[in-house]
């Protein structure tokens, strides 16, 4: 069957006869990742992550007063998510003023870290987590959302997971892990996938692209076994910053 | 897990009894959308339009077509711009001013749905290769706000563009130059229809209208194509949902998207 | 005596040999008006007329609170209106800014209806009134105030009268009753007028264009006949939709 | 039937009792303006300019003559754009920050009275039709506010382009280049003059100062031109005005614009 | 030895071979400047200065309140200051938005007001400064300054001493006073300074260009000394409006 | 003269203090810049980038290189602009929204000191006269504030303009058309560096940190070029300088200017 390809074109070959990635992965392989924690000197708690090509700095103040006051709740904490290109960090130059596009992912982000964060326990105070995408290589959002939980449990907020975050997504006519920049734009699917591992709980996800109802269900499959490699690195970078000194 | 205000914490716990007992509070089936009204042709200036009411929720859709200048890195296609705005008169909490993230949200996910299902063959809207090309606007506006935008927004845009009739022009002294009185159809390869459901509790919801929108603990929007293909899909909400949950959203909305196909577009031959 | 033409162009003929206009019409006569009332669930009252080719809806919300308090007044209640294009009324795609042309008709519509709306009753409050443009063709401004009247009356709101408009002007040498799109672009002169046929008040008023001091009185006169044409279909309406069920 | 604070309703009785007697709070006949006095040449860098008081109301007129793209629809015609601006140095209420409605209309009733006169013959300024004209902006300034802006702005706006001097441009490689040294006038065809009076109760005054200005019931602005015949209007305020009211500001606009204009025409010519 | 222009183009003659500028001035002489205190009917004080081209008014409300209250200080009054470009100052049109080179000129020039304005007096309230630049010709900031001293000590704000202004710089290889607009565009420096002569403190400095030590030492005592001759005139127009009436 | 907060008074009278024993707070001469660490290259998509920590202040630099139309008045040279923003994760007090006058000031004063020593020549970044040029953007971002941005901002554009390599565009049709895989050096011409100092009563400080910050009286901002002339100066904060005080702030500059120059050129070096 010849699915319809939708908005998207597909004149690049993304994947050999071998069944390697125009980046030399294999299918399910994601790219290298690498988190440290506690980067930064004035932030509550912060992390730099690089996530093959992207190289995103997060850092988080709070809980703190929020001004207006009458946008804090009494009930609980609230939670703000600012997710921000630089504008050298795309090919071509980035305007400075913030896109609608930076604004729906700082949302989703946003609402992908809710059900993490026990805000319940901060009322009227705010956590505010700022995403800055110093280089971005497709996947900003799953890599800037990793960083974002790590610079959170470095600020000593408490959190029921920490939520990890991979794309799947389709190029070449495969199912792919951790789609990259060229795979993005001319791929087939881009799926991100936040997910919880330990309450089972995928509170993000997206999906541009065609998929058949049964590659959308291996398509998840597959992005959470990617989140679930990125956990254990996540795990990792807290460690090396809290335990790493007591060695 | 997630916080409400009082007003909806009731309202909540209203509707979870209900849901146990397998109604809801408007005495929908979870899987079935309120009824669907569809009005083709309804701003005669535009190259196409509609207007579609989903329950109380009312949608205007208005499609302009015209000469444009193509994107740097897409000289061999078309535009196309997907547009939503919720009127103030829509709702007593409706503002008026700058768009706000739930809005840019709206609007973005109203027009992926569209631009990845590949709707529109854009490569046929091409004037001057690099040059000149065709610019196809669907913006909605909401005119009253009873839950569920998302649906809305995409039925009233889908049936505008269907029914939109494209001007032809000619390139003269490297512009574009209409040919009056010659116009054609826009070419569309297939008809997405979204189908948003929320979750409160263990239950699936399709089509929440507002009073269940304000107590979802999740929602979710998945588009289909005509084949029956997944071609987008966006979560939303402050909580999440499990892999089988997801799997029960992916077949409502194939089920459920068949259905409004139809209903859209016995409504759009029965105006053209 | 040759007129000045002022700043317009004139090349169209707007009139012919019979005194027939560009669309059919007779000098003295308006274009069809239908109005309905109560059209929306949500707005507390509203209204949707067609006058010619223009489509507008009118919804009205309060007397509610003001936000922020200090723009209230302890005297009385205040009128709201914003006039507001739909990006696809017009011939070419409108910018979905407001344009500086919105926010005066917005201005000028707001005090067309302020004598006519007893705000005194509702001191600290707002009265709101949206009028969305869905479809322009000439007249729009006075369509618009036709709508917000009815919009009014169906909220419940306290008003001495009904305020009612249609413009007059001159085209192809004529006066002319509610011009039309062609007639305002290639004409000799566009009048609006509002009017509260009770009171005798002329409330809305603009001109652009060239007029002998003895055709703007008779251009006056003319208007306010249309007004008066205008005032029984918006009494219809209310009527139409608060006793026809009792029928 | 209007609103006014309780300083404006003290104000306001205070000037009906002598209107009732006949009298203006400053001695004015009703249908009396202000000394008008007008400077022009004050802003020697720009092409035109005036500075006007109109009794303790001050405006600054500045016209720049520069190339410009014509409008997509009117490519056979050269661009004018008159602008107002409340310096914040102008009263102790005026805001710096995005213009407020009252100003915008300003802005537009000013314009509009200078463009519908025709006063300008805008065909006399194209460079190369469709593709370069000349845009002649005249930008006001308040200086001094103390009542009726739209006039005094009007006329300093209309004295600045009675004397603005227009440079020559010859079209080389498709772009105007400035012919150095060659000016010529500004192509005028009529005098526009705005009168703007308000009504208190019964009463029409002429030139309303901030204090009678902060307690009318309705305003409106008249523009005739050097014919006599009207051009222009603008209602505005809280209230209304009758049939007779109007006919009656229309009289008032067309004497009192007539000894205006000559008022202009002198200022105008001894500093030519 | 030969010196690096930096970022200038220099291929104007600027100085003849008398030492005579391109205006007709020596190289230590100030443009023409008139102050005239007073002008303004509705500000608190006022000034307008004629320096050379430039034509600027001044205006100054204050002290008074504080809108929002939460910008005052309860220590001290506030000195806020505009510079602002009419649209017809300069040669081509002006864009009316604010540019980034006004909102800096603005902190420049209220960081020079403050040392001499008797803030402290004022808890809690604003004293404002508007600075219109009515038409431009080099040097718009230092006689902008000159100004709002001027209109300050008019409004009868208790000061510690005016603050004089007046630029000095290089061009044709000669340490110039007053550079003019074209020995701005095409000189090899500009530096303007403020100075407060009874208190012997230079309070705005700037320098764009290039200068050899031993020239920024003599370029900094040639402007002072500009400073002094503007102060006598500021001193004189002050003098005038209140003593001449006396004469 | 100057006021401060409470604790800013503490804080001040707390450094005065030490400051009359000779000392600051953080051990260092008066004279003295904070420890520098400049990485080079940490942004490879960007042409040119650069990482400066000057003591706990760090800011990130990234170069892009694109063609662009010239400046209308300058179309014999390419464009230079150099932006700086403070990051929100930089400080518990960094806003979003629309940059304040410190930020402006910080960026406009940055760029005046690279532009104004002619650090890069222009007339050597020319595709096309008029027509075409090549546009050099340096965006600095603030990632962690301890104090004088200015320095920190100005040494890493300077790195990372000093490692960027320039892209080949040949003109074709009228457009620039990039040379796939060649590219050159950036034309540098000399190394400007910026001494910030402040002075607190009597005391001058180079490089105050966020503390000194603070409870300045006056800061000044003078940068140096190679040949050690001052290329650029900013006078800042609430009070004045001697003249004596100015002298000696610029041979401040001078020498530590030349020291910081030769740190930079190492750095540099290391990673070319």
């Amino acid at each position: 069957m010849v699915i319809n390809l939708g908005g998207r074109k597909s004149d690049m070959v993304l994947l050999d006869e071998n069944g390697i990635r125009c980046d030399g992965r294999k299918v399910n392989e994601t790219r290298k990742v690498t988190i440290k924690a506690g980067v930064l000197k004035n932030a509550s708690g912060s992390a730099y992550i690089e996530f093959g090509g992207n190289k995103i700095l997060a850092g988080v103040f709070g809980p703190r007063d929020v001004h207006p006051k009458h946008m804090s709740n009494p009930d609980t904490g609230i939670l703000r998510v600012r997710y921000h290109m630089e504008p050298f960090s795309v090919g071509e130059r980035k305007n400075p003023a913030p896109s609608r596009r930076e604004i729906e992912i700082s949302k989703v982000i946003k609402e992908a870290l809710e059900p993490a964060v026990m805000l319940e326990k901060f009322p009227r105070t705010a956590v505010d987590v700022f995403l800055e995408i110093l280089q971005a290589d497709g996947g900003t959002r799953c890599a800037a959302l990793d960083a974002a939980s790590v610079a959170l449990a470095d600020a000593g907020i408490p959190m029921r997971d920490l939520v990890c975050a991979c794309a799947s997504g389709k190029a070449g006519d495969a199912l792919i892990l951790d789609v990259n920049n060229e795979e993005d734009q001319a791929g087939q699917a881009d799926m991100p996938i936040g997910y919880m591992p330990n309450l089972g709980k995928i509170t993000l996800l997206q999906l541009d692209g065609v998929l058949t109802p049964d590659e959308f269900n291996k398509c998840i499959e597959l992005g959470v076994e990617g989140c679930k490699k990125v956990y254990e690195i996540q795990k990792n970078a807290l460690r090396e910053k809290y335990f790493s000194k007591g060695d | 897990m997630t916080d409400f205000s009082i007003i909806d914490k009731l309202k909540r716990s209203k509707i979870l009894d209900l849901l146990q007992e397998g109604k809801r509070i408007d005495g929908r089936a979870l899987d079935e959308h309120r009824t669907l009204d569809v009005v083709t042709g309804v701003i005669p200036h535009a190259n196409g339009s509609a207007r579609v009411r989903l329950g109380d929720t009312e949608v205007v859709a208005g499609v302009k077509i015209q000469p444009d200048r193509p994107f740097p890195d897409t000289g061999d296609r078309g535009i196309f711009i997907c547009t939503a705005e919720i009127l103030p008169l829509a709702h007593p909490s409706a503002e008026t001013g700058p768009p706000q993230p739930p809005v840019i949200e709206l609007a973005r996910v109203v027009d992926r749905g569209i631009r990845e299902s590949g709707m529109i063959d854009l490569s046929q809207c091409v004037l001057e290769e690099n040059k000149s090309v065709i610019g196809i606007f669907s913006d909605n506006v909401v005119t009253d706000h009873d839950g569920n935008l998302f649906d809305t927004c995409s039925y009233a845009s889908v049936a505008a563009i269907m029914t939109s009739k494209m001007p032809k022009w000619e390139m003269k002294d490297d512009k574009p130059v209409l040919v009056e009185g010659e116009e054609g159809d826009t070419p569309i390869t297939t008809i997405p229809v979204s189908v948003t459901m929320g979750r409160i509790g263990e239950f699936i919801l399709a089509d929440p209208n507002i009073d269940e929108w304000a107590c979802l603990d999740a929602r979710i929007t998945i588009t289909t194509n005509s084949d029956g293909n997944i071609v987008a899909l966006q979560k939303g909400g402050k909580d999440g949902f499990t892999y089988e949950q997801i799997v029960k959203c992916s077949e409502i909305s194939i089920s459920s998207g068949a259905k409004i196909r139809e209903i859209i577009k016995k409504a759009v031959g029965e105006t053209q």
